[in-house]
């Protein structure tokens, strides 16, 4: 299969099981599914699919959008994206984002994917969001007793630790 | 050491389970210690000199690279991201521009993409001498003949830096790379230079060949560190360690990216999953990238090296809201770019930027290789895992 | 007996390479040449008409990176020379200590004014040393400076740069028009940048032998096929080991 | 003259001699060693480098004396001149020409073995006391490698002792020099007992590929990781003492030791001495190290029946040509 054959399988594979809307045209930002799909989603790609390579896990911090006039606010959340890929010619990526809210965690996908370890550690402590049943969620890259994320967008490069200039 | 290695160990091995009366040695390896390979820590457990559990602890070379990013401009990141892996620091470059320019759209000219090949191949060389030689240093020691292989791989290194230095001026952090091409047109008599060294390299590799074919290397290499292939992918480990698993994937053949689609790349693999595989997966590695190499620089068509105006202000790039992924192959594996794009600074910055660094993956796999071994094996793994700490903290 | 045969063959090849010549240099005394794009240090220079070639226009303080260029911009007055109105630089500091050497100043520069230097001489006794102030770096004139400048490498990268030229060319073009800037400090530097003008000296005469036949050599196999993979074998024979004795 | 006074004055000498070539072999090593990695090695102190062992020196006596807190004072001092002794002592029955020698033991050899066995404590001493697990790491392997190592040298020496029907060392020689050299000896018998020893030594002595002890690329520096300064500078002298004595030993044991037409028999010696050692640093820069496990299976699956087997041989090709004495 060629890596587009596999993308409109991909997305097929969304709409018919993972509730993505009939006629969603791919946004550029990928697509955008409901927490619940999360691991099993993953899971049908593992194993059905051949996504067997974990590629990588981004988390992203969206603070609080105020409304303004006509424009709807937007609570503070974070916003996880996930990519696995298939292995051998025509390789593709299979990516989706899915949306937790400020209180909320994400299923982790350590059961899947060993390789979720590390990957999960490093945006929970970077970034701040939590995963659900990971078997071992300390920070990776900051000590331990770092306090704030420094990826959100609210811990800002000026303040806190002055760096050397 | 004769205890029974599983395919792979429980990373989350519950000591007092496995001997409640256990007087096992907790011995800190690292993050200073000769063969970290830069400033890594694992703790390691040790019933013996055998290895029962490992505990890596990564982040001794944070630097918030991401962080970064996210206030500089994109013509400000390219020079920023050189620093992540500096042992192939074409690739950084390359990577996060080819992650802008599927955000913008911008083609880059045909000339540009031969001449970001023929970098990437002439790097990956280099990049696997340094391994080859750190490697054998590990073996070897630093008053022995793994020094030796050290330098004699660091001499020839030293040539392909001079081509990247009448190429771009610098010997490491090249900045050469830009938003839609390169800075830096070949300049004259470079194909002459790259032939000679290339090809000086090419024998000089048959001797490093020779020098370790040796019954000495194959012991401390064979069966030691067995990755199986499930392990690997799962691990998300990419490049030379999982082809040396047995999984024949390889991006610049099974997701071209510049002018690969038209180059018949030989993915080389390797059955074994140990050091043993690695080495020679690497070593056949430097071969074909040379032979690529060789064959472009002669063809480098004529035209124009940037497809966009030249930088001349940090806010001249205008990013719309978007997130792509774009992955390419270094001689580490798959290093991918994650941007959403947009931020603050009046999208002249992105939004959040997130680096794959595979060197990260590799180390992951620590835990679950390590157990079983003596501390010289470990050495020995830790060294064929060829992780680049300045990548793997970011 | 593997290990016999196995140990006489690596002691045999550690001893070849006792015989060859030895690649470290006994640097203060013996510098290596150093390519004519090679970048290290700063230095600002004056404009044909002997002023300084600053504006104080800001570009380069705006493009740092790591934003160590601190430009004190001046009034808008005439120059002496001209007596043309234009801007100037009150004070220029630039701070090596976290200079991360991208060449993005010297490429953002309109009036060519900041230039990289090739000396190699970079370390000092304080962390002072390491401040270039704007009377350091004018002094900086007078070292070999780096081919790169912000006309050079605008032009190079320009995307409708017209295809008929020759890239191998676009080198030679600028070395060329810029007034002799190297002094007799950048000896083997200036050599080869003379090597690539047209009039070239006798003194020049091994460089400029080896250039025509680079030439042909790089036009050859574009004449025969754009085709990548065929060309391999006859690339190989071409120069096996033509380096053997460089360092 | 007095026996004493001879004893005295020769060791004196002996030593000062010693010293002085360890200094410089040393410096050699590093010329060697930066030629065959294409450096230049040691340039700047003084003409191609040669008063480099001397600023080295220099260096290793300005350095801050540390003694950790953890460690075991007395014996954390004691470890690095006992190394030294025990090196120097060996050197004491090596017979450099005939009659030039501290002391002509009758059981020389033993002498030897029994000084080179007892090598392994003032290292222990100094991993023990360090009270730092690299270094009890190194430390046990050390005495781990010393021990198992000690017996395929002994048999091998056996075998020369056998074949010269002497204890004594000068006697050794003198047998070769009538007999035809001990590395020469028919059915490769000769040879086989040469490498065994020479095997055997490098392991002793901690050479390249045996250094498992050391390795500083896994155990930092191993028994030595504690040591600043001259305690360090004095380990490292002992064990380029002990590689230059094991190289002399093997020359007086098979190479025929002061044996040599034309020039004088002390020549020959130090030659021969020079030329042992300098195949051993040949070897060290050329190699990779083993595996602990490895060097033990090699030790004990290996040389060890070898050494027998060959035991075995020697006896009967001495018998054969002997007949029972």
């Amino acid at each position: 299969m060629t890596t587009a054959e596999r993308e409109s399988a991909f997305v097929e594979l969304l709409r018919a099981r993972f509730g993505l809307a009939e006629d969603a045209e791919p946004p550029p930002e990928g697509f955008l599914l409901a927490a619940e799909h999360h691991f099993e989603l993953a899971r049908t790609l593992k194993q059905q699919h051949g996504y067997v390579q974990y590629v990588s896990v981004v988390a992203s911090h969206w603070p609080e959008v105020p409304a303004k006039g006509k424009v709807e606010g937007d609570p503070e959340h974070y916003e996880v994206a996930t990519l696995l890929r298939t292995v051998g010619p025509g390789s593709h990526v299979a990516r989706w984002r899915v949306r937790i809210e400020m209180d909320g965690a994400l299923d982790s996908l350590v059961p899947l994917f060993a390789g979720a370890d590390w990957q999960e550690r490093e945006q929970f402590d970077l970034v701040g969001v939590r995963f659900a049943d990971h078997p071992d969620l300390r920070r990776l890259m900051m000590p331990e007793e770092w306090v704030g994320h420094p990826l959100r967008k609210d811990y800002a490069i000026e303040t806190g630790h002055l760096p050397w200039r | 050491m004769t205890l029974e290695r599983p395919d792979r160990a429980d990373p989350y091995l519950d000591l007092d389970e496995y001997e409640p009366e256990a007087d096992l040695m907790v011995l800190n390896f690292g993050p200073q210690h000769p063969s970290t390979h830069g400033v890594f820590r694992v703790v390691m457990y040790l019933d013996g000199e055998t290895i029962v559990k490992a505990v890596p602890y990564a982040g001794y070379l944070h630097r918030g690279v991401e962080k970064l990013c996210e206030k500089l401009t994109y013509a400000q990141i390219t020079p920023i991201v050189d620093k992540n892996d500096y042992v192939a620091p074409m690739f950084n470059e390359q990577a996060v521009n080819m992650a802008f320019e599927a955000l913008t759209g911008t083609e880059v000219p045909i000339r540009a993409q031969y001449i970001r090949t023929i970098v990437g191949e002439i790097q990956r060389v280099a990049s696997h001498l340094l391994w080859l030689g750190t490697f054998a240093m590990d073996l070897g020691g630093a008053i022995g003949g793994g020094t030796s292989v050290f330098m004699w791989c660091f001499r020839e290194r030293e040539m392909i830096l001079d081509l990247f230095e009448h190429l771009t001026g610098c010997r490491f952090h090249y900045n050469t790379h830009t938003l839609g091409g390169n800075r830096h047109d070949i300049p004259a008599g470079w194909a002459e230079k790259v032939h000679a060294t290339l090809g000086h390299i090419a024998q000089r590799v048959d001797e490093y060949e020779a020098i370790l074919d040796h019954p000495i290397f194959k012991a401390r290499t064979e069966g030691v560190g067995v990755i199986s292939a499930q392990l690997a992918l799962d691990l998300g480990l990419t490049g030379p360690l999982l082809r040396a698993s047995g999984v024949d994937h390889d991006l610049r053949r099974d997701a071209p990216y510049n002018i690969y689609d038209q180059l018949d790349v030989q993915v080389m693999t390797d059955t074994g999953g140990d050091c043993a595989a690695r080495y020679r997966v690497r070593v056949r590695e430097m071969r074909e990238s040379i032979r690529i190499a060789r064959a472009l620089v002669d063809n480098v068509p004529p035209g124009p090296i940037c497809g966009t105006k030249p930088i001349k202000l940090p806010v001249q790039t205008r990013v719309k809201d978007g997130q792509v992924y774009v992955a390419l192959e270094t001689p580490r594996g798959e290093l991918g770019t994650y941007v959403i794009g947009g931020g603050d600074n009046r999208n002249a910055s992105p939004y959040r930027l997130k680096i794959r660094p595979p060197s990260l993956h590799a180390l992951s796999a620590l835990p679950y290789v390590l157990p079983g071994h003596g501390v010289s094996d470990a050495v020995a793994i830790l060294g064929s895992l060829d992780p680049i700490m300045g990548e793997a903290d970011r | 007996m593997r290990y016999v045969t196995a140990s006489m063959r690596a002691m045999a090849l550690s001893l070849r390479n006792m015989f060859r010549k030895p690649t470290t240099v006994e640097y203060p005394e013996e510098k290596r040449e150093r390519a004519p794009r090679m970048r290290a240090s700063f230095a600002l220079v004056h404009n044909a008409d002997g002023e300084e070639a600053c504006i104080g226009c800001l570009m380069c303080e705006r493009i740092c990176p790591s934003s160590i260029i601190t430009i004190v911009q001046g009034e808008k007055r005439e120059s002496a020379v001209t007596g043309k109105k234009r801007g100037w630089a009150d004070d220029f500091t630039l701070d090596l200590q976290a200079c991360i050497i991208c060449e993005l100043c010297v490429q953002v520069c309109p009036e060519d004014a900041i230039i990289m230097t090739r000396e190699q001489e970079r370390p000092g006794y304080r962390r002072e040393d390491l401040v270039l102030t704007m009377d350091k770096l004018y002094a900086n004139e007078k070292k070999a400076l780096a081919w790169g400048r912000g006309s050079i490498l605008m032009d190079m990268q320009d995307p409708k740069r017209p295809v008929e030229v020759p890239a191998e060319t676009a080198e030679a073009k600028p070395a060329a028009e810029k007034p002799a800037a190297e002094t007799a400090a950048a000896k083997p530097a200036a050599e080869k940048a003379e090597a690539e003008k047209p009039a070239a000296k006798p003194a020049a005469e091994k460089a400029e032998a080896e250039k025509p036949a680079s030439k042909t050599s790089l036009e050859k196999p574009a004449a025969e096929e754009p085709a990548e993979k065929t060309s391999l074998e006859k690339a190989a024979a071409a120069k096996p080991a033509a380096e053997e004795e460089k360092p | 003259m007095n026996p004493w006074l001879h004893a005295v004055l020769y060791s004196l000498v002996l030593v000062t001699v010693l010293m002085t070539c360890t200094a410089y072999a040393t410096w050699l090593e590093r010329k060697v060693a930066g030629r065959m990695q294409s450096r230049l090695g040691p340039t700047r102190v003084g003409f191609a480098g040669l008063l480099q062992p001397i600023a080295d020196a220099l260096k290793l006596l300005q350095k801050e004396d540390i003694v950790p807190l953890a460690a075991d004072r007395a014996l954390f001092n004691l470890a690095p001149p006992l190394t030294v002794f025990f090196a120097l002592a060996t050197a004491a029955v090596i017979p450099f020409s005939p009659g030039l020698l501290a002391s002509d033991l009758d059981i020389g050899a033993l002498y030897v073995l029994a000084l080179s066995g007892l090598m392994v404590f003032p290292v222990w001493i100094g991993s023990w006391a360090s009270n730092n697990k690299y270094a009890l790491l190194g430390g046990m392997r050390a005495v781990a490698q010393g021990i198992s190592y000690e017996i395929p040298l002994l048999l091998s020496v056996t075998i020369v002792i056998l074949m010269a029907d002497t204890m004594s060392l000068s006697g050794i020689v003198q047998v070769q020099a009538d007999e035809g050299w001990f590395i020469a000896r028919p059915f490769g018998l000769g040879l086989a007992t040469f490498a065994l020893f020479f095997v055997a030594a490098l392991a002793e002595g901690n050479r390249i590929p045996f250094d498992t002890p050391e390795a500083e690329s896994e155990l930092v520096a191993g028994p030595t990781t504690e040591y600043t300064g001259m305690k360090f500078g004095l380990f490292y002298m002992a064990e380029y003492l002990h590689s230059i004595i094991v190289a002399g030993l093997g020359a007086a044991l098979f190479l025929g030791g002061w044996d040599g037409p034309i020039a004088p028999g002390l020549h020959w010696m130090v030659l021969k001495t020079l030329g042992l050692w300098m195949v051993m640093l040949w070897a060290r820069w050329t190699f990779l190290r083993f595996r602990t496990d490895q060097m033990m299976t090699l030790c004990w699956r290996y040389l060890v029946p070898a050494s027998l087997g060959l035991l075995m041989a020697a006896a009967v090709w001495v018998h054969a040509v002997h007949g029972v004495s």
